[in-house]
């Protein structure tokens, strides 16, 4: 790394800080529940609800800090929050 | 939508910031400048040299924000971009209706093309949880302690809208993290609407509030089926439209989901209080005509 | 090099008079400085400004203390302020009154002489305003500006009939200084 | 080389010297201009907002601000947005930015701001000294120091060129003396648009906001890189001081005016006592010098032009062979009770072989005047030190004693 002028960063450069390192719980999909409503991937603070092809979604879990937002609001629970096994 | 917002920012999990952060940018697409002052967002979100930014962004201070945003309009104007190019604000509560206020006074009373967005969640989390002129009547904040002869923050909310509406705002509105949708309309109408715009989001943060990280949307949510939080839109200083309730829940519902509140169920005249606040609630009930 | 003191009131145009002075003199191939005592003064109140000119670049910034010309706009001035501190003993005293010189209670050595500017601005004008007409008169009395290059500042300054009509009342008063004198 | 101007008579004429710096200001093109009034800066603005109702500065936006510390604010702004931007202010204006100067400086933003000098309150004084810019010494401004008008004028379009330079980008105050200068009319050659094109190139930035390329500016930086970070800056103020230079001689070139670089020298080379002054306070000097020179007594003048960044070679080199030093200052550090410049010149000479004593005179402050009888005052305390030693290493000048 080199200081540029006034410390002028790339757009877009935390991606390298993987945070999904924080995490006690984890999310996991029960896809049979799932009705693809988004609101998941709508409402995660760290953007890391991914949209699959089949519009189902997945979790980036190099991110995911297991806030559990995504299962508790999710309306038909389709998503549960497992404690991480470290 | 490409997130225009970056995972991999320093946020607590269930950030009110970042949420707030991603549905303004959702609302603005890419060709934006965003203005964050100093706070949870600007700190979080910018560790050199990193950046969760897909958009422009510029730091300058805690309490000039709105000054930056005017000279970052003014040069578009005059370099001939200002047309596409979207100036906003995205700054705590503490930097709109404390220290930075006087900033802000004179970037609307100037007229200057930009939205600013209020993501008010009470009090100073940047720098531990101390009291602002955002934390709410009771709220235990670490400067506002509840203690032996003490409910908390006598004092109550500062009406920040109503004090840009004062100022000749052609869209002032008032959103929530929990309605997410509809404060992506208004961020989007704001931005649409000539001149200086104001949407602020009333956004619950786990770490100050206390409460499970998991329940930042519903508490938000809370807030305004209590009527705690009132949502509306104001054109041009009048009322154009309210977010009704269905049915007003109880403020115990509200309060009693978060530490700052908790005094208010266990010290003697702590239902007294809680009254107060329930008025606080039917005031705002009345004033927006809440209930359908 | 010959420093010039204006006397005036609050609005009644010194510091222009001084500035209008130092574009003629600048005008007539010298160099010359103009500028205020800088001061919170309103309208109404005592106020001063200079003028410097010389043969060469005006370097010096300190204030005038001892003129080589004092210009005073309103004898009611004479009551209040002591337009004569620091003069040299071979300088003039221009003041804008109706009387001679010899009816003014003056302590100075400097040579005293008068014109009455108010008259001549009411004449040719019509409005009291006396700054640029007294440079007219300043012209006459020192030799260190020429009449036309004070009209030419005044014209340039206040283009039009205004111009015009200054231009007139600074002959007039040149006129007048030039007959008075012995 | 001395300050040297080629009297081109037929191009000059007579106006104030706000006046002269806002048509400066004008002809180097800026983008926005943000402006809060305050006394005696006001004229500068005033003559600005003029230029801009006569739509005489194309592509301009001018900015009335609700406050100094927005008028700076605005410019960080816009000034990251890629535009060129001017301010200028005194006193407590500058005063409130403070918080903004050292923010502009490490955000590398090359914003030119005028700053009339004038006194800093309490008790509230509208007259000049140089207190306030000296104050922000340490912010990361370059600021230096006209001597009359033309100076201050001709230094707006040095500041643009040595703040926009890539080797540099630092902000850039030129200063000039609230009233003395700012007030003063005198015959001035005001800048050519063609000239100051040919001098000036247009603004270009490496980055700027831009939704096409979204970069981010000021960042936070943890213990991990801020020493960097000032380490850079510091080293941009060093590169500056070939710029100063630079900006000065290439001035000369194209326009016939040169003033020094960091320092001038005026009858500096056998002079015994030497004289280090900033400011207004050069051209009455250079009056006194030139009497005494006449009769023969060896005095001179060292100009310093750039306090920051502060010349250390240079007034080594221009005071290694005076018998004593005499500096002048408009401002005081409380405490330590001598003026800044004082303290910088003794700074500079300690581990040299220089050891001329080094005695300083606070002057002019809140616009007390220094006419010629204070400078002469000076100079004859000068000559007791060269034959008898210093007694007094700092002191006020001109005191009313039946005050105090």
């Amino acid at each position: 790394m080199k200081i540029l002028p006034g410390g002028v960063c790339e757009p877009r450069s935390t991606m390298v800080n993987k945070t999904g390192g924080w995490r006690t719980y984890r999310p996991v999909f029960d896809y049979n529940k799932c009705i693809k409503c988004k609101l998941c991937e709508l409402l995660c603070p760290d953007m890391s609800v991914l949209p699959r092809d089949d519009g189902f979604f997945e979790i980036d879990y190099d991110f995911c800090k297991g806030c559990g937002i995504c299962a508790n609001e999710c309306p038909k629970d389709a998503i549960e929050m497992v404690l991480e096994e470290k | 939508m490409r997130n225009l917002l970056a995972s991999g920012h320093r946020g607590c999990a269930g950030c009110c910031n970042a949420m707030a952060a991603k549905f303004t940018l959702m609302a603005a697409g890419e060709d934006c400048i965003v203005v964050s002052p100093t706070g949870c967002l600007e700190v979080m979100t910018t560790p050199y040299p990193e950046s969760s930014w897909g958009v422009p962004w510029i730091h300058s201070l805690f309490e000039n924000a709105a000054a930056v945003a005017s000279g970052v309009e003014a040069a578009l104007k005059a370099m001939g971009k200002a047309e596409k190019t979207k100036v906003l604000v995205i700054g705590g509560d503490g930097a709109t209706i404390d220290i930075g206020i006087r900033s802000i006074s004179g970037a609307f009373e100037r007229g200057h093309d930009i939205t600013y967005v209020c993501v008010d969640n009470e009090a100073y989390m940047n720098t531990g949880v101390q009291r602002s002129g955002g934390t709410p009547f009771d709220a235990s904040t670490t400067t506002s302690p509840a203690g032996k002869v003490s409910f908390g923050n006598q004092r109550p909310k500062k009406n920040m809208p109503a004090i840009i509406v004062a100022h000749g705002s052609p869209y002032v509105a008032t959103a929530s993290l929990a309605y997410p949708k509809d404060m992506i309309r208004k961020i989007r109408a704001a931005i649409d609407t000539k001149g200086p715009t104001y949407v602020h989001v009333h956004s619950p943060c786990t770490t100050g509030w206390g409460f499970d990280t998991s329940k930042t949307v519903e508490v938000a949510r809370l807030a305004v089926e209590t009527a705690m939080w009132p949502m509306y839109e104001i054109e041009n200083g009048r009322v154009i439209k309210v977010h009704k309730i269905k049915e007003q829940k109880p403020v115990e519902d509200y309060l009693k989901m978060q530490r700052r509140f908790k005094h208010l169920f266990t010290m003697e005249g702590g239902d007294e209080e809680i009254k107060k606040i329930q008025h606080i609630a039917d005031t705002n009930v009345e004033e927006f005509g809440l209930i359908k | 090099m010959k420093e010039i003191r204006i006397h005036g009131r609050g609005g009644q145009g010194s510091v222009t008079a001084a500035e209008l002075l130092a574009v003629a003199a600048f005008a007539d191939g010298r160099f010359s400085q103009a500028f205020p005592a800088f001061g919170v003064e309103r309208r109404g109140a005592p106020v001063q400004a200079f003028t410097r000119i010389g043969d060469e670049p005006i370097r010096l910034r300190s204030q005038v203390y001892e003129p080589d010309y004092v210009i005073v706009q309103d004898a009611t001035l004479l009551e209040v302020v002591d337009v004569a501190g620091g003069i040299k003993d071979e300088g003039i005293i221009l003041i804008n009154t109706e009387f001679s010189p010899d009816k003014l209670e003056l302590d100075t050595k400097a040579k005293i002489m008068t014109v009455d500017a108010t008259k001549v601005a009411l004449d040719i004008i019509g409005r009291p305003i006396v700054n640029t007409v007294l440079l007219g008169a300043f012209a006459g009395a020192t030799g260190e500006v020429r009449p036309e290059s004070i009209e030419n500042a005044v014209k340039k300054r206040f283009p039009g009939k205004v111009g015009e009509k200054n231009a007139e009342a600074i002959q007039k008063a040149y006129e007048i200084i030039m007959e008075a004198k012995p | 080389m001395t300050s040297t101007r080629k009297l081109a008579k037929e191009k000059m004429m007579v106006v104030e010297g706000s006046y002269a710096v806002a048509h400066a200001v004008k002809v180097c093109r800026p983008n926005v201009i943000s402006a809060y009034p305050i006394t005696p800066q006001t004229h500068i603005v005033e003559d600005l907002s003029q230029f801009m109702a006569d739509g005489e500065i194309p592509n301009c936006e001018y900015i009335n601000v609700e406050s100094e510390f927005s008028a700076l604010s605005a410019l960080v702004g816009a000034s990251a947005a890629g535009a060129r931007t001017y301010s200028a202010t005194t006193s407590q204006g500058l005063e409130l930015m403070h918080e903004v100067l050292f923010n502009v400086s490490g955000m590398r933003l090359p914003i030119v701001m005028t700053v009339a000098n004038r006194a800093v309150s309490a008790p509230i004084n509208i007259w000049n000294d140089q207190q306030d810019s000296i104050s922000q010494r340490d912010t990361g401004w370059i600021q230096m120091h006209a001597e009359d008008p033309q100076e201050a004028a001709d230094m707006v379009a040095q500041s643009f060129r040595i703040a926009e330079d890539r080797d540099v980008l630092l902000p850039v105050m030129p200063c000039m003396d609230a009233f003395v200068l700012s007030h003063v009319y005198e015959p001035m050659v005001l800048l050519e648009q063609d000239l100051v094109d040919e001098y000036l190139p247009p603004f270009e930035p490496e980055f700027v906001l831009d939704p096409k390329n979204p970069r981010t500016f000021g960042a936070f930086a943890d213990p991990s890189t801020y020493t960097e970070f000032r380490y850079l800056q510091a080293k941009a103020m060093d590169k500056a001081l070939e710029k100063v230079e630079e900006a000065a001689n290439e001035f000369n070139e194209v326009f016939g005016r040169y003033y020094g670089g960091l320092i001038d020298e005026y009858e500096e080379e056998d002079a015994e006592i030497v004289i280090v002054a900033m400011g207004s306070i050069i051209g009455t000097v250079k009056d006194v010098i030139d009497k005494l020179r006449s009769k023969g007594e060896k005095v001179g003048l060292l100009k310093v032009r750039s306090f920051r960044p502060f010349p250390i070679e240079a007034v080594r080199k221009a005071l290694k062979d005076a018998r004593v030093i005499v500096v002048l200052d408009k401002n005081i550090s409380m405490g330590l009770n001598e003026g800044a410049l004082c303290t910088e010149i003794k700074a500079c000479l300690y581990n040299t072989d220089i050891d001329a004593p080094v005695i300083g005179f606070m002057i002019g402050h809140g616009g007390r005047d220094v006419p010629p009888s204070t400078i002469n005052h000076i100079i004859d305390q000068a000559r007791d030190v060269m034959s008898s030693g210093i007694t007094v290493e700092s002191q006020f000048t001109d005191v009313r004693e039946e005050l105090i």
